[in-house]
Formats: structure tokens, sequence, C-alpha cells
């Protein structure tokens, strides 16, 4: 086992490494540099190249590369040009956040994805599996920032149960007498619906994995012994069924979680998020290298270990599987 | 196995008991006690960097602005510069070619007194460090010389116009807190970055309010400085405050969002231009007022004049007169926006001149093709099928040729992207719409900024640009910067690579003039000038919409550029 | 009294191109302590009526005629909790792919101190775990491989964890549902034997459904023959094998190589079973007899007696 | 019947072994060997039906697929006709497989599910570019036929899924004959089909040997059926050929300790009385002392431990033609309880 | 052989393969979602192709360039607009329409590059094996863990504004590895399938192998794949125009979303808010539909239910 993690780790490594490199191609190939894009008539010339010197762009790509390199073993990735912080700074201040409102959501969504999967399954065919399946396809296939925008529209603006964007409101952080219990309810109270949204939105795949990974599993033979056995269904369901059939559902997670932190970075941005996602729309908007190539790099590294966890947790969850 | 499926589900529970529960809990209304008497200010970004010598972005400058205070400032009604941190006009000894300024009695926000040393060492560091946007209004300083405390001497080396407009309106730092950073930097192998990457977490200065707390990426709350020293005194017929305990700036990262805000009450300003469409909605609110102000704007089309077909300065005059600036207003800024003719904004009522070649002023779109088409039938153009028939009626044109008799090759008309600005991405659709009409080939394509600016003004790579300054300072200085012949090398200014002997030489004239009229004179001459060549067709210059609540805070001082300024924050009143 | 009594028994399957018929018009009756083969084709019902008795039929099955009566209790008429308690209790059963029977997930231990503890809620964990050694011995599965999973075991150890597990509760009926197929000639035998053994012991009824009628000869006291989803002949082993009459009996018997007697040419079944959907007029085995008349396609045959005990499905014989 | 035909050897395995690695376990390290064929030597005549009998495991899959070339020997040498094909390629591979085709044990597997039957049948003629396509239809048809399937144009165009298990088999039956191959391997043709199925299927394999010359080596692990369709019968037990012998011979008079043991295993089929049981099989395995022993000591209720465990086992002709691996077979016990 | 038999063969052979795509057909359309999916596609189908009427009748209908002369601000539905008018006074509805075109075009035509790729990759991967699969698959698995929209987004803003084909081409790169992940365990578990080793001793080359064995079998799988590559080349694209770093040039449902976003109107234009929100929605929904109908097709395990155990 652990030469197996510490194999996958090695692997993780070497993509890591790859993807390091191709940022770092990509941004030196790309036209325009931070200095350039500063079109302030009050910028001399001089000025600009003055300042690229100083940024050190000016030096051969060979250079800029070792220098890179070092900045991102030691995990600071340099500064930032736009905030003109250490990269690592900026980040862990972002970082929170989003491990609050992603974290939240994809355990929340898997939860109830796969609990009411497995109901589904067990009454296939039956209204109860038409009703989730149906919620499950639609609210699945919904375009994520319009859903955002219209959670936004109805339940902030019509109703004025939520507000609108932010993560915390000013009132009461300046308010010396909120304690620790009054900032986290107001932080939850702005995550209502970013939650809500990134939850509608990925639940329904879990559901369908779940319902159909679970109605394999009701096709096993074992599922007949124990039926056989005279269980009764609710344990048939839930002792023999839905352990084995949550399994593949693991990986699942593992492997879309690339893609949810597509919409992730999305409804950061819908609903001004202090989060990696927006800092990241943002820093490739401004051409900030450092911090684009490190909060990239941070989404590379939680994916890649979150799937060797997965991997992982599946050999320790299935007997079967050892490697 | 079971276990662990069992385990899953019961902290899954949990973790769902427990963010229901403070949902619920939160679900109360927040204390509303800590937040009165504060103006809140809503914003799309928070400032960048609270290290003024890195952050030029217009958010950090909202922010730093209530901070550093210059020696000289912008006054309301006219925008002529008055005394701020001066205590009076600066005295000008012609032989020596020094000033020399009394400084006001004021205080930082620390307690410490505010001192010449402080504008001296401000001095020195922007020169000793080149740093980026003000080392070139201290280059022909020779020395800055504390004379006494409140006494300081600005040596020049030559007469430069721009010593007064914008040397002296320099924010200043205090010595005291930068000194030391200043060491450090110096020892460093970069110095200017290492100024730049330095932390400011709590900046020292002398204006009206200071920084209190950041919370990033939510607020900015920033409290009334005590030792402001413009507290209790009238200047320019203003007595000054701050009235209000503080400014939260709120960050909003859309603008629907804020303008939400703004109606809820949950802000009393949102400063930012609000955009045309949420004007029907504000009108309507009594507790909203809006204020429509001019703004020192230049929204333009560049020409590439070191290469065909826009070598020729006919073909730009065609293109000047096809252009119908005032649809552009009324359809992409939706009325909101005034009509430029000349490259300096009408709002800079000192050098503006009136009288330049107006291009297609007051035609119709057939009037405005009949018009071009003389113009390029003369200067030689000529068409597979030609704008204007035999019978003088306007048609669909087809393939101009040049007039050398090759056909035009397709030209690119750069613009930035929508998500950047819509307004300039839409009016080159329809310039490449209008400009097709007369047989041209024109395509507009939007295209990243960074990658614009890189092939427009790195590379000189382009045909036809669009881009545009929000905040053009007052100063006509930039008219040498755009067109002087000795910017026209990469990542020089002169973009369009304009080149004219007798520009070059009024252009540097004025620049180096100290007499105000005489400046204007020639500054005029040279807006004449350059809309004759027509390097750039000026198209539009936005107003600023502002919105504020009139339930809480009265006394909005207007301007130029909006009610979002020092004198209007030192000047509201809660009600 | 007879320990199982099958009366006229219909099982159909509702799919899409209509209803199947897979068992119709069976009758049987099992004493306590006897075993009855079933043989026939694969998709001859027999696996069908091993699941009906258990109560177990798929969602898209159910039975259309006739009554399943078991220890005086009739199956065919309960509920699904009385059901429930019925398996396992008086009726388990021996599976067929002993590999995908048993939890992948889950010690084999506790698989089988499950299926006591459903029945008997006051047996506490160790008494079932004591139960569940004492079940280990009689089958003679080594007590260390106890905490085992599934997987861990071959073909063979499997098939006698199904077989303890199948006697946990000392049921009175047994269905073996062709319980050695995946299995090597050698395990194979020793499983049989085991059984044969148990059933001895513990006066168990067995039915052991197989389309190996070499296993079955081996093992029951009494064989029934099944041809598409119909009992064709029944009666003791002996009987049936060595006199056997309904022309499909015989053919079984001829297409089947064996190591005792004269080496006889053997004699394939032409042709392939009917299709089930829809009615069938007259005797299903007609396109394949080589005795068929013209009356065999029209006319349902009629039971008939030919020996002791011994019953066949045919009009010729 | 192999008396009447000339008894020439078609091919022949020469100290033929396969070992296989097992893959690299994380708890327990790397992978070990594990033998499935060990220095095997056999040799088939021509126009006779071999009989290769064993439990699963045994390595007769393996010694098939080594003889098609599915899989390279690791030792030894196998020669068709005298040809050495142990490590042919290309083309004289392609030529070696027009005369040595193989019949696979599960016909649900063995046929390509998107592919018609005609197709199937008609790809060995394709990819050794016999006739035209329009010669192929009619040897498809033809070759359909002699497997079985009347009238074959009701069954070219269907797909697998189609058919039933008899059915499948044949028409993997026919592709494997369709190029008329010198050697047949029909690897446990029956195991996966019905037992009423099997007969169709020896009648079938039988008449192949008949009408078409071929020779057939038929791998099994039912003595019965080894006893009913074939002429010589081999025994292999764990990748060791252990007895080896005419089919008749080697049923009624079995010599080694494991192919009594197998004659015990077979149901009987209500003629218990009439074959003889020799009980030669422990009821639990025993401990192996070294690996150098007799291959069967483990499991053998005869083996004399010093003798058994420690020295390989030598062949000993046991009758005519008839030869067994083991110590025993001067003094071994006689068969108790024959009738 | 006689020709009779001959054509009669030719006719069975036509019969044989029009009843599989007629019980294809039958399975897919007894299914609701397949049915539903259908007609939605239909219906989306027929707004691409009438995209391009609009234009025809008045210029004013121009999606991009349009501008309704009567009309300065955004405006609700009327009888000349029937969905409004955008913040200059474009049309809605013709910009929806040509959002369909734009939509198929991105969604198909990504979905397509990326599964041809991933097959062709997965294919080699899984029956090269050794030092190839390793290779490609850790190339797959790097690719994998990057966020596709972030990435496109990264390139759009580096590289200046993407054209569509560009988004197209980016989208079917980066969506690849998980087409060829399973294509590869397909490959692998046909391999050891004993059909083909019967190929094999037929005497078939690698090649004939790959194509006339292998490709058939994963084909559908793929097919069915690219139903789902299609939703998610959709959505990337939207998202993509969302944030305002689509193709300037084209009107695509993201960039109305956008633009009713940042023109500030989400608020009070739902006519203008709604629309291509509910479009993008409908047509990803139909699709996945589609593959979820397919995959019942494809799937004989999901078709035996109905049919006797």
């Amino acid at each position: 086992m652990r030469k197996y993690v510490l194999k996958r780790l090695a692997q993780v490594m070497v993509i890591l490494f790859c993807i390091l490199t191709i940022l770092f191609v990509l941004f030196r190939l790309a036209p325009g540099d931070p200095v350039t894009r500063m079109v302030d008539p009050e910028m001399t010339p001089e000025e600009s190249q003055h300042l690229i010197e100083q940024l050190g762009l000016d030096k051969p790509i060979w250079t800029q590369y070792l220098i890179y390199l070092k900045n991102c073993s030691t995990g600071q990735f340099g500064y930032s040009i736009h905030y003109g912080e250490p990269v690592a700074k900026v980040i862990w201040e972002k970082l929170p956040n989003t491990i609050l409102l992603f974290t939240t959501a994809v355990l929340l969504s898997a939860m109830v994805g796969i609990s009411w999967g497995k109901i589904a399954a067990w009454r296939k065919g039956k209204a109860t599996d038409l009703v989730l399946t149906i919620a499950a396809l639609v609210t699945h296939t919904l375009f994520l920032p319009w859903l955002a925008l219209l959670l936004v529209w109805i339940f902030a603006y019509q109703l004025d149960w939520f507000p609108i964007t932010g993560m915390v409101s000013d009132e009461v952080w300046l308010d010396p007498t909120a304690g620790f219990f009054t900032k986290a309810a107001d932080v939850l109270y702005h995550m209502v619906l970013p939650l809500t949204t990134l939850f509608l939105i990925h639940f329904g795949s879990y559901l369908l994995v779940m319902r159909s990974s679970m109605l394999d599993t009701l096709k096993e033979d074992y599922i007949v012994l124990a039926r056989a056995k005279g269980l009764k269904e609710r344990d048939i369901r839930n002792k023999h069924a839905a352990p084995n059939a949550w399994l593949p559902v693991v990986t699942s997670v593992g492997l879309s979680l690339a893609f949810s932190i597509n919409g992730g970075a999305l409804t950061e941005t819908v609903f001004s998020w202090p989060g990696i996602g927006r800092e990241l729309v943002f820093a490739v908007s401004q051409n900030d290298y450092p911090l684009a190539q490190a909060c990239f790099m941070l989404i590379s590294t939680v994916v890649l270990m979150s799937n060797v966890v997965v991997d992982v947790l599946y050999a320790y969850l299935d007997p079967r599987i050892r490697y | 196995m079971a276990r662990h499926y069992k385990f899953a589900c019961f902290t899954c529970k949990v973790v769902a008991a427990a963010l229901l529960a403070v949902v619920l809990f939160g679900l109360a209304p927040a204390s509303q006690a800590a937040s009165n008497g504060m103006l809140k200010v809503g914003v799309l970004e928070e400032p960048k960097s609270l290290n003024l010598w890195l952050a030029s972005d217009a958010w950090s400058n909202r922010v730093l602005s209530m901070i550093y205070q210059p020696l000289f400032v912008r006054e309301p009604k006219d925008s002529k510069l008055v005394p701020w941190l001066a205590a009076g006009e600066p005295v000008y000894d012609a032989g020596k070619m020094t000033y020399t300024l009394k400084l006001r009695p004021a205080k930082w926000s620390d307690g410490t007194d505010f001192t010449a040393e402080d504008v001296v060492f401000t001095g020195k560091i922007i020169k000793e460090f080149k740093i980026p946007r003000q080392s070139s209004k201290f280059s022909f300083i020779e020395d800055i010389v504390a004379v006494d405390k409140h006494t300081v001497r600005f040596e020049l080396k030559r007469p430069k116009a721009i010593f007064l407009t914008r040397t002296l309106t320099t924010p200043i730092v205090q010595k005291k807190q930068w000194e030391k950073v200043v060491a450090e930097a110096r020892k460093s192998e970069k110095p200017l970055s290492a100024l730049l990457r330095q932390a400011v977490d709590h900046p020292v200065g002398t204006g009206p309010f200071m920084l209190a707390q950041w919370k990033k990426g939510v607020f900015v709350y920033m409290k009334a400085n005590p030792y402001f020293f413009g507290k209790g005194q009238v200047i320019e017929g203003y007595k000054m405050g701050p009235y209000i305990k503080g400014i939260i700036f709120k960050v909003f990262g859309t603008a629907d969002a804020a303008v939400l805000a703004l109606r809820k009450g949950s802000i009393d300003f949102y400063w930012n231009s609000i955009q045309a469409g949420y004007l029907d909605q504000l009108k309507g609110d009594s507790d909203i007022k809006l204020f429509v102000s001019k703004k020192s704007g230049l929204y333009y089309l560049g020409f590439n004049l070191r290469k065909a077909p826009f070598d020729d300065m006919a073909l730009r005059q065609a293109v000047a007169t096809i252009i119908d600036k005032e649809f552009i207003i009324k359809r992409i800024l939706q009325g909101y926006g005034e009509v430029l003719y000349s490259v300096i904004p009408p709002g800079n009522t000192f050098y503006y001149n009136p009288d330049v070649p107006k291009y297609g002023y007051g035609m119709n779109h057939d009037q405005r093709i009949k018009k071009a088409y003389e113009i390029l039938k003369a200067a030689g153009y000529s068409w597979e099928v030609p704008p204007v028939n035999g019978q003088g009626q306007v048609q669909k044109a087809k393939d101009i040729r040049l007039p050398d008799g090759d056909p035009m090759k397709e030209f690119v008309i750069l613009t930035p992207p929508a998500d950047y600005d819509p307004h300039r991405a839409m009016s080159g659709q329809l310039i490449q719409e209008w400009l097709r009409a007369m047989g041209m080939p024109a395509v507009s394509r939007p295209m990243a900024f960074g990658a614009l600016i890189q092939k427009v003004k790195g590379q000189h790579d382009f045909d036809c640009f669009i881009l545009g300054y929000g905040k053009l300072s007052l100063d006509p200085g930039y008219l040498r910067s755009f067109f002087h012949s000795a910017m026209n090398k990469a990542n020089g200014w002169n973009m369009s690579g304009y080149e004219s002997a007798a520009y070059d030489a009024l252009a540097t004239e004025s620049n180096n003039a100290m007499d105000l009229n005489l400046r204007r004179k020639m500054i005029m001459e040279l807006q004449k000038i350059v809309m004759t060549a027509v390097p750039y067709i000026p198209l539009y210059n936005p107003t600023i919409i502002e919105g504020v609540r009139v339930d809480r805070f009265t006394g909005w001082v207007q301007m130029l550029d909006g009610i979002g300024n020092i004198w209007s924050f030192c000047d509201i009143k809660p009600k | 009294m007879a320990l199982l009594t099958v009366e006229n028994l219909g099982i159909g399957y509702q799919t899409a191109k209509g209803l199947l018929k897979a068992v119709d018009g069976v009758n049987f009756t099992l004493e306590p302590g006897h075993s009855l083969g079933l043989v026939g084709e694969s998709g001859c019902g027999k696996t069908t009526i091993g699941m009906a008795l258990m109560g177990l039929l798929p969602p898209n099955g159910r039975i259309t005629e006739g009554r399943i009566i078991l220890d005086g209790l009739e199956i065919s008429a309960m509920s699904e909790d009385e059901l429930r308690k019925v398996r396992w209790n008086k009726v388990s059963m021996i599976f067929q792919a002993a590999m995908n029977a048993l939890n992948p997930v889950k010690r084999i231990s506790a698989q089988m101190a499950e299926a006591i503890q459903v029945h008997r809620p006051e047996v506490d964990d160790h008494q079932a775990m004591e139960r569940v050694e004492g079940l280990f011995n009689l089958v003679g599965l080594p007590l260390e491989r106890l905490y085992d999973f599934p997987h861990q075991y071959s073909g063979g150890m499997k098939q006698r964890a199904i077989i303890a597990m199948a006697l946990a509760l000392n049921p009175k009926l047994v269905i073996a549902d062709e319980p050695t197929t995946a299995l090597d000639v050698i395990v194979q035998d020793q499983i049989l034997k085991e059984t044969k053994e148990l059933q001895r012991q513990f006066n168990i009824g067995i039915i052991f459904i197989s389309h190996d009628i070499s296993i079955v000869a081996d093992v029951c006291h009494q064989i029934g023959v099944m041809y598409a989803g119909q009992l064709v002949e029944s009666g003791p082993a002996e009987e049936v094998f060595f006199n056997s009459q309904h022309p499909y009996t015989q053919a079984l018997v001829r297409s089947f190589p064996t190591l005792a007697g004269p080496k006889t040419k053997l004699a394939p079944i032409p042709g392939e079973p009917p299709n089930l959907t829809g009615t069938i007029p007259g005797c299903r085995f007609c396109d394949r007899c080589p005795k068929d008349t013209a009356s065999c396609k029209l006319d349902h045959p009629q039971w008939r007696q030919v020996g002791p005990g011994h019953h066949v499905l045919c009009d010729h014989c | 019947m192999s008396q009447s035909r000339e008894n020439k050897t078609i091919l022949q395995l020469e100290r033929v072994s396969r070992f296989y690695r097992t893959r690299g376990n994380v708890f327990r390290g790397g992978g070990r060997l594990v033998v499935a064929l060990n220095e095997i030597n056999l040799s088939l005549r021509a126009g006779e039906i071999f009989g290769l009998v064993g439990e699963s495991g045994s390595g007769k899959t393996t010694c098939g697929r080594l003889i098609v070339r599915l899989e390279e020997a690791d030792q030894g040498c196998i020669t068709l006709n005298g040809e050495d094909i142990t490590h042919l390629k290309g083309k004289k591979l392609r030529d070696y497989r027009r005369q040595v085709q193989m019949v696979f044990q599960d016909p649900y597997q063995s046929l390509n599910p998107q592919v018609t039957i005609a197709d199937s049948v008609a790809e060995p003629l394709i990819t050794n570019k016999v006739g035209s396509p329009l010669d192929h239809m009619e040897r498809v048809l033809k070759v359909l036929n002699t497997a079985g399937l009347s009238p074959a144009e009701d069954y070219v165009y269907r797909f697998p899924h189609q058919l039933s298990g008899g059915q499948r088999q044949r028409v993997a039956i026919a592709r494997a004959i369709i190029l008329e191959p010198s050697l047949l391997v029909a690897d446990e043709p029956t195991s996966m089909l019905d037992a009423s199925y099997s007969a169709q299927i020896f009648e079938i394999l039988q008449g192949v040997r008949d009408k078409m010359g071929a020779t057939i080596m038929f791998i099994t692990h039912s003595m019965a059926s080894a006893r009913y369709l074939c002429d010589r019968i081999g025994v292999i037990y764990r990748g060791h050929l252990v007895e080896q012998g005419p089919a008749e011979q080697v049923i009624n008079a079995p010599r080694h300790p494991y192919t009594k043991a197998l004659i015990d295993a077979t149901p009987k089929f209500g003629r218990a009385a009439e074959v003889p049981t020799y009980g030669t099989l422990l009821a639990a395995e025993r401990p192996a002392t070294t690996s150098a022993g007799c291959p069967f000591f483990r499991r053998c209720a005869l083996a004399e431990r010093l003798l058994c465990a420690g020295t390989y086992p030598p062949w000993h002709q046991v009758g005519p033609g008839q030869v067994a691996l083991c110590h025993l077979l001067e003094d071994a016990a006689p068969a108790v309880n024959s009738g | 052989m006689q020709q009779a038999t001959i054509k009669d063969l030719k006719a069975k052979r036509r019969a044989l393969w029009r009843q599989r795509f007629m019980e294809n057909w039958r399975v897919f359309m007894h299914n609701p979602l397949g049915r539903i999916g259908i007609s939605l596609l239909i219906m989306f189908g027929l707004m691409a192709v009438c995209s391009y009427i609009p234009p025809m009748i008045d210029p004013m209908y121009h999606p991009m360039t349009g501008v309704d002369p009567k009309v300065v601000s955004s405006v609700g539905p009327s009888w000349q607009h029937w969905l409004g008018t955008d913040f200059m006074g474009r049309d809605i509805f013709s910009q929806l329409l040509a959002g369909a075109r734009v939509a198929f075009l991105v969604g198909v035509s990504a979905a397509f590059m990326s599964v041809v790729l991933g097959t062709a990759v997965g294919m080699t991967a899984g029956y090269m094996g050794r030092f190839t699969d390793t290779a490609l698959m850790r190339l797959a698995d790097m690719i994998m863990v990057l966020p596709t929209l972030l990435v496109v987004l990264m390139l759009a803003a580096l590289f200046g504004q993407l054209s569509i084909w560009m988004i197209v081409l980016m989208i079917a790169l980066f969506r690849w590895p998980g087409v060829s992940r399973i294509i590869r365990a397909q490959t692998l578990s046909l391999k050891q399938r004993p059909f083909i080793d019967a190929a094999r001793v037929s005497g078939a080359s690698h090649l004939r192998i790959i194509f006339r064995h292998i490709m058939p079998n994963v084909l559908p799988l793929a097919f069915l794949y690219m139903t789902f590559r299609v939703t998610s080349a959709i959505v990337i694209e939207a998202g993509l125009a969302f944030l305002g770093f689509g193709d300037p040039g084209t009107v695509s449902w993201g960039m109305m979303l956008q633009w009713v976003w940042k023109t500030g109107h989400m608020f009070q234009a739902p006519y203008w808010l709604l629309p291509p929100g509910i479009c993008i929605s409908l047509i990803t929904l139909s699709f996945y539909m589609l593959g979820r109908a397919m995959d019942e097709v494809l799937d004989p395990r999901l078709r035996d239910e109905t049919q006797a155990g």
C-alpha cells in the first residue's frame, strides 16, 4: 500500500512539473506583458523599460524559468504583479473561502445525491424515481451562471431573503460586540445562495451516478440471496446494496472534481465570493502571471491529490482491491 | 464496509444539521448600531494595494486619495489648482529657476508633524527609484530643499509647464514611515521592485480619513482622521469636515449588485459611473439622487500612419467624415456622452479648442457618404461600384481602389473586447459597417487588452484601433506624447506614427512654457494641426452618472469627473 | 403429509413481446427428507420454479395459476411480510453462482450470522458466531478463514460457505440451483457427496436443479424432467433413467457420455426449444420428436402413469 | 479408430514450459513465478482425436494456446510436421495458422457481437486472401452446413446474439474449419453449453475428423466426454502431464493416482456400481515439504513420504502406448471395490 | 452459386441491418427521455435553420449589427420584437436563433473532434499497452485534472480573443481524456475477449483487429460519449462567453447572458435574462436525455430487463 501511494505521489509530482512547465511556456508565449498593458499616458517608455528590468521580465527565458521553478518549489510562487504581495499570501487569504464554499457544496450534494439516488434506484419506475431522476436531470443541466443569476434575482432581489453577493456584511464584522458565532452565522447566511447554486448543479450528477450504480448492484446475486435470507427490504437496501453501489460513486466524485471546479469559479464570480476561482479569473484578465500560475497549480494539485486520495480510499474501502 | 458507508452518512448528516442550524441563526437581523454616521460607498473592486507607489488603479486611488494628500488640488468650480497642503501660491524666482513654497501646519495621522522634510523625501525617492508614473514629473528638478520646517524650495533644471500642474499635485508620503523601507529597498538588487513589493498595512497620511480595517475582498473601513489639517478651516469656500465618522468601502463584484445595494439602502453612494440601463429605475426612486457630470475622457479611433492605406490623409479625413459620432453616442452610450471633435475634451474648458475641423458635423448618413466620396475621388480613389451613382444617389459601394489603382487590402480595426469595454467593441462594429458601405474592406476585431496594446504600442503592427482614456489629465502635456515624432518608437506613446516637424517644435515649446496663456494659445494651435492630419479621430467622451441616497447624507460637491472627490467627502454631513 | 406440494403451477413473465409463460401446469410433491431433481435445458423454467418456491420471482414475473404449499403454508398466497418469515427459516437456497451470491464487501462470517440474527433476534452476536463456527465445521471449512472476505475463498469454499449458510436455520427444504456448475470435477464430487450426507443427517428435503442429468442422477431420489416450461416426466430416479418413457428424456439420457457401460453412439437432440411467448398448441416437443405424429401438433398431451410413481406427459408412450 | 490411420506424428511438443509472473502486490512486494506448464512432452498423430484432461488451472488451455501461437512458450519447442513453429513470425505465422485452428470455450465470447455470422466465418478466408468474395459466400454456406447449421442461408445474416449457445459454438467450429486445417484445437467446446448440446458438438467434431481428416486436440475436464470422443488421452495436473495412453485403457485401467481420482469424481449417471472407485485423493492437502518432489504429492493418498516428496517421478510404460508419471506403479494398490 | 441466391442473400443482409436499426430505434423511442430529447433537438435544429431568416427580412434583425432605428434602449416584447430588444436595440429573438446555430456548431464539432481524438488515443493505448499506454494515459491524466473552462479562459486571455473555431479546438483538445479512458478500458476488456484471440488465430493482422473487431465495439460507446461531450462543450463555450472571453464576433447564448449581466439588465429585463438561459439548459438537457436513451439502446443489460430473467 505504501509503495502504491508513493508511486502515485511520484506520478503526481511529475504531472505537476509538466503542468508547471506548460504554464510557464504559455504565459511567456502570450503577446503582451504586464507592464505593456499599463496604458497610462503618464507612464513614459523609459519608466516602462525600467519597470520591466526591475520585475525581471527582461531576463533570458531560461533564467526566468529557473527562478520560476525555484519560486514554485519553495511554495512562494514569487510576487503578484498586480498586488505586489507574495503570491502565497494572496492565495492564503482566499483559499479558506473557497474551501468553505466548495467543500461544503460537494459534500452536501454528494450526500443528498447518493441517498436520493439510492432511493430512486430502489423505487425504479415508480413516481419517486421519475420525479427524482427528472429533477436531477434538469438541475444538472441548468446553465450554472444563469441559475446563479436567477437565484439572485428571485431570492435576493424579488424576495429579499438573502444578500445579493459577497461573503460577509460589514455591519457584522465592524460590530465589536459580534462574537465568533455571529460572524460565522453571517458568513453562512451569505453562503446560502452560492451553496444552493452549486448544490443544485452537482447533486443531480451524484444522484444519477448512484442510481445507475445501485441498479447494477441490485442485479447482483447477493441481493437475491439477501432477500432469500429474509432480510427486510430496508436492510437489503442499506446494508447490502448501498455499500457496494457507492464505491464507484466515490471514484466518479474524484474524476468529476476538475469539472466541478469550473462551476466553482463561475459561482464565485457571479456571487463575488472572494475565492481562488474568482481570483484566477481576475489574475488571468490582469496578466498577473505569478498569481494565475499559482492559482492554477493549486487547483491542479488539489484535483490530483484528491484523485490519489480517492483511489487509496477506494482500495481501503473495497476489500477486493489490493494494489 | 457497511460501517464506512454508515459513518460517511452520519458525518454528512451532522454537517448538514450544523449548517442548517447556523444558517437559521444567521437569519437574525444583524446589528446596525456600529454603522451609524458612517458613509457607505459601493465600489466594484477592492484596492489592489495600499502601497502608493504600486497602486495605479482607479480602485486603489479611491481609497488612497483619502489618505495621501498633494500640495495642490483642483477646486470644484473651474478645476483650477488651489493650495491644499501648501499654504499659498509658489513664488517663482525666474533667475535661479526656483519655486519656493510655504506649507500649511499639518499633522500626519499618527500625530507627528508634517514638515518640509516629508516633501523633500517624497521628491527624492521618486527621482531615485524612478517610480513609474511619477518620475517624469521630477526628472527636470535639480534639487528639492527644505528651507525650514514649513518652507520648501524646488530647483528646476529647465522650465517645464507640468511643474505646476503635475509635480505639485503629487501626493506626499511620510518620511518617518518610508525611511526604513526605502533604506532596505536600496540595499536590494532591484530597488524599485523591492519598493513596490513593500506591503503597507497602515498607510500614514495627512488626509481626512485613515485606514481602520481592511477585510480583503469585502470592505475597507476608514475612520475620520482626527489630525486632518483642514478640519474646521474654510478652503475655497467650503468649510472642511469631515463631518462623518468614517467611510466604509464595500466591494461588490458586479455593477448590478452595487446598484441594487444602493436602491436597498445598504450603500449611500456608488462610486462608479452607472450604466444607462439602470437609470430608469433609479430615476423613479425618490431616495436616490443622480448626478450627471462631465468627464475628462478621450475615446478615439487611431490609424497607423506608417503604412498604406492610412498613410494617406485624405483617406483618414474621409473616414472621419463617415463616422457618425452622434449615432454612436445615442446608441451605444444611450445618450450619456458628448461628441468629441478635438483630442482635448470640452470639459477641459481652459485648453479646449472648439474651432477645429469638424468632419461630417451636422450631416446625415447620405450626406456623409457623398462628402467622403468627394474627398476620396479628389484624392484619386476609384471604385468598382462607387458609393454615389451617376444620379447622385447613394448606393452600396464595392471594392475601393487606391490612387495607384491597387485594390485596398482588408484592414482590421482592433478594439478591446466586449467584456473590457462594450462601448468600444461595438463602436468598432458600427464603424466597420459604415466603412463597408463605402466599399472599404474593414474588419472589426476585438482583441484581449494586453495583446492589443502589444500590437499597437509595442510592435506597431496594426491598421486601426479604438482606445481611450477615461481619466485624462487636465494638463495637455499628453499632446506632445501622443504625436511627437520622438515618441514614435516601440512602446512610445505616438502609436499612430504621426510625424511633423512643425508640430514637434510647437509641442516641445508648449511643454516648456511657464506662462499659462501663452501655453493655451500653443495648445489650441496644436489641436488644429492634429485634427487636420487626423492620426486620431476623437469619437466620444462619456458622461459620468453617479447615484447617491439622499436619506442619510447631504452636501455632495459636483465637479469634473463626478462627485466622488475629496471635497465631497470633507463636506458631506449626516442628515 | 408431503413437505411440499406444487399444484398446477403456472408462472409468467411480462415482457416487451407479451406474456412469456415460463412455467406451465407443473405438479409435483416432495416428502420430507427426500430429494427431487429438476432437469432440463436452460430456459426450461426450472430456475423459475426454484425462485417461485422462495417467493423471489423478479418484479415482472408472477404466479398465474396454481398453488405452492410448503409444510402446510400456501407460499403462493403469502404477503411479502409473511414470506420474509418463511424464507431461510423453512426454505433456503443454494445459489447457482456462488462467487456472485456472496456480498463482496462483507465478511463471510458476518453474512452467515446475519441470516441467523434476522430470524432469531434473540440470538446475540456471540451465540451467532458460535453457530457460524459450528456450520464451518459441518461443511469442512477451516475456522481460521472465518473472517475472510469472499474473494479470498476458492470456488469450492464459497460453495461450501453457501451450503453452510443454507443450513444455518435448519430449514425443512433446501433448493439447490445448479450448485456445482462452475466447479471442477473433483470439487463438484466432494460437494455433491457432502450435500447428500447433510441431507441424510438433517433429514432435509432438497430440490436439486441442474441441466446436467448425470449429477441429478447421482444425488436425487426422484427426478422431474422439464421441457419448455412443462414437467414432461417424473418418477423415481432409477425408473426415469433406465426406463425413460418420454422421447425427450430418452434423448437426454442418450445424449450424455458416461464412464460406465458400453460406449454407445451418442444421440444428439436436433433443433432448438420453442419460443414460450404466446400460446403453443399441442406438444411442445413435437418439433424435435422422432415419434411425432400429426395429432401431436394439435392436441395437448395428457399425463399418464407408466410405472409406480412414474408419470409422463406424452400420448405415445 | 486410430489403428485404421497411419501413425504419423503431426504435432510434437518437446519439453515445453510456460511461466506466468503474477502482478506485483503492494502488500507483498514483487510478482511470483507461476508454472502453467512444466516440460510437457506430447505428440499428436495425424487423424486422431487427442483428449487433454485436467481441472481448471491445470494448464490445459495454456497448452492449446501455445499450439495455436496465441502465447509463446518460455522453453522447449513445438513442431508441426517436423517444422519448428515455436518462434514463427509474420507471414510464416499466418501460413502456419492456415493449418492450425482453434475453437474456444465460450461461444458467447468468441464471436464478435458486432459482426454478422457470415463475416465471422469468412474472416479466415479474407485474412488469408483465399478466393473471391463470391467464392467466400459459397464456402461459408458449405461449412455452416457441415457444422450442422442448415439451412445455412437462414443463419448467415444474423448476429451472434440472435443464436443459441449451441448454434454459436457451431458457428465457431465452422469458422475454425473453413480453411480446412490439419490440426484443430478444441478448448472445452461444450463446458459452457447445456449438457444436451454437447452431443451435437461431439458429433460435429467427429465429422470434422472423419470427413476432413483433421487431427483434433480436444481439451476437456470431463473424463466421460474424453472417453466418448478421443482416441488417446493425456491427463494433466497443475502443469505436469501425468498419464497418457489410449482412451479406453486410461479410463478402464488408470495407473496414475490422479487419473484415478478424476474417474472417482466423475458422476456415474446412475450406474455407480459398474465403475470401480479408487479413493486415491486425500481429503485435505498435506503441506509440501520440498518443491523437487512429485507434483501430486500433496494430494496423493498413496504417496510415500520419503520417495514421493523428495524426487521427481519417472515415466513408466504401463501398457501398450500407455505411460504414467509415478513412483508407485510397480506396487500400486489394486483397485478396491472393483465390480 | 446462382445469381438468385446471391440477390436473396443481399436482400437478407439489408433486411438485417434495417431490422437492427429499427430495433434500436424502437428501444430508443420507447424511452420517454429519448422522445423528449429528440423533439427538443429537432426544435433547436429548426431554430438554428431559422436563424438565417431574420436578417433576410430586414437588416435591423441582424443579430450582431442590426439595430432598430426607433429603439435606443432595452424594451420588452412587442409585435416587432417578439422577445424585445437588447440595450442597443438589437432583436433578442434573432439573437436567440443565431445562438442555436452557434450552440450546434460548437457542441457538435467540439464533441466530434474530442471523441475522435479520445477514441484514437484510447484504442491505441489500450491495444498497444506497455510504454505507449503509460505515456498516453499519463498525458490524459494530466489534461484531465485541468478544469477546461479555466484553461480555455486563460488561453483566451493570453492570446487575445479566441475565434469560435479556436474555442472549439481548445475544448476538443482538453476534453478527450475522459473519452480515451473509457475507450481504453473498453479496448482492454475487448482485448481479453476470446473473439480477439479467434481473430488472431484466423490470421488477422493488428490493423484488422483494431478496425474490424475493436472499433465496431467501441464506436457505439464513443458515439454515446459524444452526446455527453456535446453538452459539456456547449456549457464550456457558454461559460466562457459569459465570463467575457468568448468570440466577440459571435452571438452565442452565453454572450447574450454576459450582455444582460454586464449591462446590468438582469433585474429589469426578464425577457432578456430568461430565454438564453432556458435555451442553454434545455439544449444540454436534450443532448443529455439523448445520451441516456442511447445508453439504454447500447446496454443490453438494461434492455433485457423487460424480458425473461
